[in-house]
């Protein structure tokens, strides 16, 4: 019989306000198989926990419910409590009356009622626990870090730094990412390349560190501590090992057509190219759309030109598959489309631009050599309008809803930057709010206004055309509350960002949870940032949330280090409530290894001893260390041989009957 | 002995069951089985046999005995009370009465059935001779005589009458309270009417079945014949034998527990079960032969041991309603008998 | 069918000669003429009372799971009976190397109720007479349609193939047929309200004694202990109870063996209360139709079924519950 | 006199513990109510619900039962809510074939970010059931009191 205490918690007055917290503990006192039950404020406090811990060792309680906030938050606190007091830690149960009762109900009957129903509930659960030992894993002693971009390259210079091996997948030819991209950075206006090329390089030359740039995530399989990722290495047709980055090739190749993709499509690149000249790896690779020899068989210049005889046009996409403990995602951002946005006439007019590709014109390596000009006819421009959260903070549906957090304070850059460089051109930003939490910066933004007299407007554009060789902003000062139609030369567009379209695919992969914005969810918003609530999966740059290049290094460290705690384990706790196949019920059907995503089950002849009769049966095995404890096999199972230890058939239907009671 | 037009019927039985409960073969989607009359329902004198027989309504085949009810850690018990008002049975044929007399040794004798004694003292049966047997049918083999098929009342449908005659005082009471529907009428009609069913009867193809392989004493002559293995291997271990058989008895008591109250009833069981009598060490009859063998012995030999009667009556219901065929008239056959061929 | 089953008996008493079987699963005369009974032979001369007329409506391949455990078992098996086999070797609860399948022709098992249920009293024998059946009583012969007195499962008989043999009999197979109308009444069903939908189950399913013939005879019903027999389970029940048990019994029943269901219609067949179940198994054939692409269990003994499958693209629950409400 | 008893709704919601649960502790830590006839059950996965558990609830005298889980192609373990799919469109689809109604059984996809949605889809559901009443057609009668 078991000994059930009941604990239930005020939470100050988180519950306490709209629980009857002391009516629920003497309801429950009176349940039968309770011999202990009680409230306090703080059952997580240290003497919350001393309660529980006396209460087991007095009572000889089997089993506790305590009655507090989801046990997302504290199931794991309770249950070390039970173990410090030498209860098997699977004989708890949370009753969570807070998250699912307190805070969404405000009458106190109301609340009290339900909180007694989850009560029982959980009473009714726990009486059917039974104590469970959690098994042990091993742990393959490298990371993958999916994208190398400046999260990535931190993380797993963080991590080789530590001593472990970590690969880095990059889908372009070269690491770098976003930031490579940049000219300047806030707010400190010191030079992006600067700072990230060293750090590029640290990646490439590290032993520790591999790189598989130019190549893709295909399948992940495994789990915590053995994940068995395939990764597809796209075919570049340049051997990575031979070329010498010379760039002999491109002053030879015909085929100048392709958009220069580094530069966000603003000017055009050879078929064979090297992205930018501190490419790492510093090697070409040749765009096969644009190849006259891939595609016609023709030509063949790169080949006869290349000194090291690296071209391969017969080049395939391989396949290499590799064992990882952790990885970490870092599959960073783009700006969104702007195809909803028609009103601001970003398809049809040249001068309109984003703000990234604002970065690359001002930037010396970038299309113009660095000079601000308009890109309909080179001229120099005399005005200059920004445009800030286009598609963010969009309620309409067409953009997102959240904030991009970093575009005030990257306009406020740009429109720093011209007036610095051109005094002649005249910079005006209309913003809806300007937003500049962070260190220093919203010094940069009054410097921004005052010392370099950028126009800063509150309003809103409600469109922009060509008029002749200029542009038309029409917009609303919302302060003046008048009509602004504005004549300008270019206008700069603070598009909203958002997930790589990788992630999706990749998290599915991973079976990390994301959000309804593609953001990767984190295991707790607050207390676990870095982590994804899939164990060994962890969350690194814009992935998980917009941010900004010191939040991202910052997070990205963060992330190694929570890599490192992983991978400096030589075993793994394994979750006990996976599935369990009853011999003697076993059809030996296979409908369950049909269902089962982890290939944990498996089926063996063994000699049966049924009451008796003596046969040899084709049964089904669990392989602990590889069952998850969804529960697919055990609803597939018809004879209910199969069950899932800790949510049991009988624990669940217990709760029902409790709750329908 | 009394007479009733055949088309009066619904008067006889408005009547009875002003006051009381009137249980009688009724269809129900397709199926014909005992219920409860309500004004209108009509009797099909055709229909020789219920699928369930009346056994369903003195020992119906699920039943509540007593619940009890938690109240924090306290415990109350409210026991369920046994059956008392009067009611009717109407429409039951000689084998079904036969199989109440079998029914009447188990749970009449000590420790008596407090609910079924109850039922039976409270009800009274009205039975109906067969007239028109069917090829299933082989009550004779047991001495039955489905024209005088005994109980309280028995009935013979002669024509266009139904005739009626009181075997005890209930049934005699019962006649009382609906005389003004009854006139009197001499045997002459019924005779006829029962000579005419002999006829059927004789022609019967297991009428003649023979069962002086069966009987008192004969366990272990039989117990370890080897036909057991074959008989029992077309057995799908189903309870449809069980269940529409008028003499199965077996029950087993199960709690239904629904928050604070538990019900504790009693149902139908299956000795065909794999889990019929499942006992703490998990071992009960584990295969199929014994289950199959126990079936048939017990209405064969130790009923007969025990009570001095078979408690098979040769309703043939079981011959008509096996799946799979497997019947006790092959079991009975098989283990021989000159007459059986 | 007289000459197939003259044939079947040399055949069978062959095949236990010369050693490809030791014994055969088939049909055995029963009291009467019409209740043949599964039996095995098991020596060539057992093997010439083995009966093959219209009233071996039993699907035999159930049978396998027990007795074809060891040696060398020969089987007979109508086309309908084929999915079952099928089906049973996808789920390992037979295996094909110990078995020998004859696939015998059959065009149609007769339902002896429903020759009754014309009123025919004192029947003694019936004969195939071509599309007739000369039905031999008390009172002299009748002959009637064999379409009218089929099995309600060869009413809509959905083929005439044989989809596993080792041997035909008659060596030429049928075909399927295409137009079966055997969704017929589901579809009936479906253009009820839900109050008479509910009406007719409730009708029905309350007739249930709960005896199991359905489940015992089901050739996809083969746990070795069902979760209603088994005191742990937590579900277990015997009883026909109040109202739901019969109802919660037969939808796990169905639920069960949804996308393993052959559609081979014992259950109905051997219900001693005659509810149409197969009406229910029926419903989850047609919706996995509709839903998930035509599958037919046991059409092949290598098909995952559509319950342990699935597409990313598959319909929402909600698929159901908006459509237009009876 | 019978005084007509208000009519309260029990109501089982079964919650994944990845995704729905998560969004239900969301709605909660915002403050996004709903009626309190909503009782959560936690399981790992939405592939863990055996129609058998909601056929119970049923008898026991639930009035709706309603299922969440992550979002297709979201799934914890990439594939439970794919099962989870399939056998709740049948099991719909059966309840519907016997006559009861539609309304009382639901499959939602509530991910960990969305609270708001959990609480909306929990706000209507129960409005549903009212609006249906009592569950008269799948309860056991030993349940009723």
């Amino acid at each position: 019989m078991q000994r059930i205490g009941v604990f239930v918690c005020w939470c100050g007055s988180n519950i306490a306000a709209t629980v009857d917290v002391e009516r629920v503990a003497q309801v429950m006192k009176n349940e039968p198989g309770v011999v202990f039950s009680t409230d306090y404020q703080y059952m997580c406090s240290e003497a919350g926990q001393a309660i529980i811990r006396n209460a087991i060792a007095e009572h000889k309680l089997t089993g506790i419910v305590v009655c507090s906030c989801s046990p997302r938050m504290h199931e794991a606190t309770f249950r070390k409590t039970a173990q410090r007091a030498g209860l098997n830690p699977y004989m708890v149960e949370i009753a969570n009356i807070r998250e699912q009762c307190s805070w969404i109900h405000k009458d106190k009957e109301e609340g009290t009622e339900k909180a007694i129903v989850l009560a029982r509930a959980a009473l009714a659960k726990v009486m059917l626990n039974a104590p469970l030992i959690a098994g042990q894993s091993s742990v393959t002693k490298r990371a993958l870090v999916i994208g190398g971009g400046i999260a990535g390259i931190q993380s797993a210079l963080d991590i080789a730094d530590a001593g472990y091996e970590v690969d880095i997948v990059e889908k372009e030819p070269t690491i770098g990412g976003k930031m490579s991209k940049l000219d300047k950075t806030f707010p400190t206006l010191d030079c992006s390349a600067c700072i990230l090329t060293p750090k590029m390089v640290d990646a490439a030359q590290n032993e520790k560190i591999t790189l598989y740039t130019y190549s893709e995530v295909e399948e992940v399989k495994g789990f915590v501590g053995n994940f068995n990722v395939k990764i597809r290495r796209k075919a570049r047709y340049v051997k990575e090992d031979v070329c010498t980055g010379c760039g002999a090739c491109m002053q030879k190749c015909p085929s100048k057509k392709g958009l220069n993709e580094f530069n966000l499509g603003l000017n055009k690149r050879t078929a064979i190219y090297i992205p930018f000249a501190q490419a790492i790896p510093n090697v070409a690779v040749i765009d096969a759309t644009q190849c006259i020899k891939i595609k016609n068989n023709k030509c063949g210049l790169c080949d006869t030109v290349c000194a090291a005889k690296a071209i391969d046009y017969n080049q395939q996409d391989e396949f290499i598959e590799r064992e990882y403990g952790a990885i970490v995602m870092a599959t960073g951002f783009n700006p969104i489309k702007l195809d909803k946005f028609n009103e601001y006439s970003y398809a049809e007019c040249p001068d309109v631009i984003t703000s990234l590709e604002l970065e690359r014109i001002m930037n010396a390596a970038g299309p113009t050599g660095g000079k601000l000009v308009k890109m309909s006819n080179g001229e120099h421009p005399h005005d200059i309008t920004f445009i800030q959260c286009v598609g963010s903070r969009d309620i309409s549906g067409r953009g997102k809803c959240y904030c991009s957090k970093i575009c005030c304070m990257y306009t406020a850059k740009h429109a720093m930057l011209i007036r610095d460089k051109y005094p002649d051109v005249n910079v005006h930003v209309f913003y809806i709010d300007v937003r500049t939490p962070g260190k220093n910066f919203d010094e940069f933004y009054r410097r921004a206004v005052e010392e370099y007299s950028v126009d800063y407007i509150k309003g809103q554009v409600g469109k922009v055309y060509p008029e002749g060789d200029h542009l038309v902003v029409q917009g609303v000062d919302m302060l003046a509350n008048e009509q602004i139609i504005h004549k300008t030369d270019m206008v700069v567009l603070a598009t909203a960002i958002e997930p790589d379209p990788t992630a999706r695919k990749i998290a599915s992969m991973l079976t990390a949870s994301i959000d309804t914005n593609d953001f990767i969810t984190e295991a707790h918003p607050k207390l676990r940032p870095v982590e994804s609530p899939t164990a060994g999966i962890f969350l690194s740059g814009v992935c998980q949330g917009p941010k900004d290049i010191p939040e991202t290094v910052a997070q990205a460290g963060a992330a190694a280090v929570k890599v490192l705690g992983l991978l400096s384990k030589d075993k793994l706790v394994t979750n006990p409530c996976v599935s369990q196949s009853n011999e003697l019920l076993c059809n030996g059907c296979s409908m369950c290894q049909n269902v089962c995503p982890y290939g944990a089950i498996g089926y063996e002849d063994k000699l049966i001893n049924d009451h008796g009769i003596r046969e040899t049966r084709r049964v089904a095995v669990v392989n602990e260390a590889l069952c998850q404890g969804c529960g697919a096999c055990t609803v597939t199972c018809p004879s209910g041989a199969m069950d899932l230890k800790g949510f049991t058939n009988k624990q669940i239907m217990a709760e029902v009957d409790a709750i329908c009671k | 002995m009394k007479k009733l037009a055949v088309k009066d019927l619904n008067k006889f039985f408005d009547a009875i069951s002003a006051d009381q409960l009137l249980y009688m073969p009724l269809e129900k989607g397709g199926s014909v089985n005992y219920g409860i009359y309500s004004r209108g329902d009509k009797y099909d004198p055709t229909v020789l046999h219920t699928v369930k027989s009346v056994k369903d309504v003195f020992f119906p085949q699920c039943e509540s005995m007593a619940s009890f009810v938690t109240a924090g850690k306290k415990f109350e018990v409210a026991p369920i009370a046994p059956v008392d008002q009067s009611f009717t049975v109407f429409g039951v044929r000689a084998c079904d009465v036969r199989g109440m007399e079998a029914l009447d040794k188990v749970f009449l004798s000590d420790p008596v059935d407090s609910y079924y004694a109850a039922r039976r003292a409270h009800g009274t049966v009205i039975s109906v001779a067969c007239s028109a047997p069917e090829e299933t049918c082989f009550c004779t083999a047991f001495g039955i005589d489905p024209t005088n098929p005994g109980a309280d009342i028995q009935a013979v449908i002669a024509g266009e009458d139904i005739l009626f005659s009181a075997n005890t005082e209930k049934g005699i009471a019962l006649l009382d309270k609906v005389a003004d529907l009854l006139s009197d009428t001499d045997d002459s009609a019924a005779d006829d009417a029962k000579a005419s069913i002999k006829e059927i009867l004789n022609k019967l193809p297991l009428a003649d079945i023979d069962l002086s392989a069966w009987g008192e004493g004969k366990t272990e002559e039989l117990f370890d014949r080897p036909e057991w293995d074959e008989l029992c291997k077309s057995c799908l271990g189903c309870g449809t034998c069980t269940y529409v058989c008028p003499t199965c008895q077996c029950y087993d008591i199960r709690d239904y527990k629904v928050g604070d109250k538990t019900t504790r009833y009693r149902c139908w069981d299956s000795c065909m079960y794999s889990d019929f009598t499942m006992a703490a060490h998990g071992t009960n009859r584990p295969d199929k032969k014994q289950r199959f063998r126990q079936r048939f012995m017990h209405k064969l030999v130790y009923f007969p041991d025990r009570y001095g009667m078979f408690s098979c009556v040769g309703c043939g219901r079981c011959v008509a309603k096996c799946p799979v065929s497997m019947n006790i008239v092959k079991v009975i056959k098989a283990m021989g008998g000159k007459n059986n061929g | 069918m007289q000459e197939i089953e003259k044939t079947l008996r040399s055949r069978c008493a062959e095949l236990i000669n010369n050693g490809t079987c030791d014994k055969v699963i088939a049909w055995d005369r029963g009291e009467f003429f019409y209740d043949n009974s599964p039996a095995t032979f098991a020596c060539a001369d057992c093997a010439q009372k083995l009966v093959y007329d219209c009233f071996c409506g039993a699907n035999l391949s159930k049978y396998l799971i027990q007795y074809a455990k060891e040696g060398k078992t020969a089987v007979l098996l109508k086309p309908c009976d084929t999915y079952s086999f099928n089906q049973l070797l996808t789920e390992h609860r037979i295996s094909r190397e110990n078995i020998y399948v004859i696939g015998v022709g059959c065009d149609g098992m007769v339902d002896i109720d429903k020759i009754r249920a014309m009123g025919i009293k004192g029947i003694t024998a019936v004969k195939e007479d071509g599309e007739d059946l000369v039905v031999s009583t008390l009172y002299g012969e009748k002959t009637v349609k064999k379409a009218d007195c089929l099995l309600e499962k060869c009413v809509s008989c959905k083929s005439k193939k044989h989809y596993v043999f080792d041997e035909l009999i008659p060596e030429a197979d049928g075909e399927d047929v295409k137009e079966n109308g055997r969704f017929d009444m589901v579809e009936k069903l479906e253009a009820m309200t839900a109050e008479e939908r509910f009406e007719f189950w409730q009708e029905q399913l309350s007739k249930c004694i709960r005896c199991n013939a359905c489940r015992n005879a089901c050739p996809a019903c083969t746990c070795r202990k069902c979760v209603f027999d088994n005191p742990h389970s937590g579900v277990a029940s015997k009883a026909n109870a109040d109202s739901f048990e019969e109802k919660m019994f037969h939808i796990v029943r169905a639920f069960h063996v949804a996308g393993r269901c052959t559609d081979c219609g014992e259950c109905s067949r051997v219900c001693p209360q005659n509810i149409p179940l197969h009406l229910l198994n029926r419903k989850f054939i047609k919706e996995i139709n509709e839903f998930y692409g035509e599958y037919q269990a046991g059409e092949t003994a290598d098909q995952r079924g559509p319950l342990v499958n699935y597409t990313t693209e598959d319909a929402e629950p909600t698929a159901v519950s908006d459509r237009g409400d009876n | 006199m019978q005084v007509e008893k208000q009519f309260k709704p029990k109501i089982v919601a079964f919650c994944c513990n990845w995704c729905s649960y998560a969004g239900a502790d969301l709605a909660g830590s915002s403050r996004l109510s709903y009626p309190a006839d909503v009782k959560i059950i936690r399981v790992p996965c939405s592939c863990r619900v055996n129609p058998l558990f909601i056929l119970r609830a049923f008898e026991r005298g639930a009035d709706g039962v309603i299922l969440c889980g992550c979002h297709p192609g979201d799934c914890h373990y990439s594939t439970g809510n794919y099962y989870t799919r399939r056998r709740m469109t049948m099991l719909f689809s059966m309840l519907d074939y016997l006559g009861v109604e539609k309304g009382r059984t639901r499959v939602e996809w509530v991910s960990a970010a969305e609270g708001v949605k959990f609480s909306t889809v929990m706000n209507n559901f129960v409005a549903k059931i009212y609006e249906l009443g009592e569950n008269v057609k799948l309860g056991d009668l030993r349940c009723k009191k």
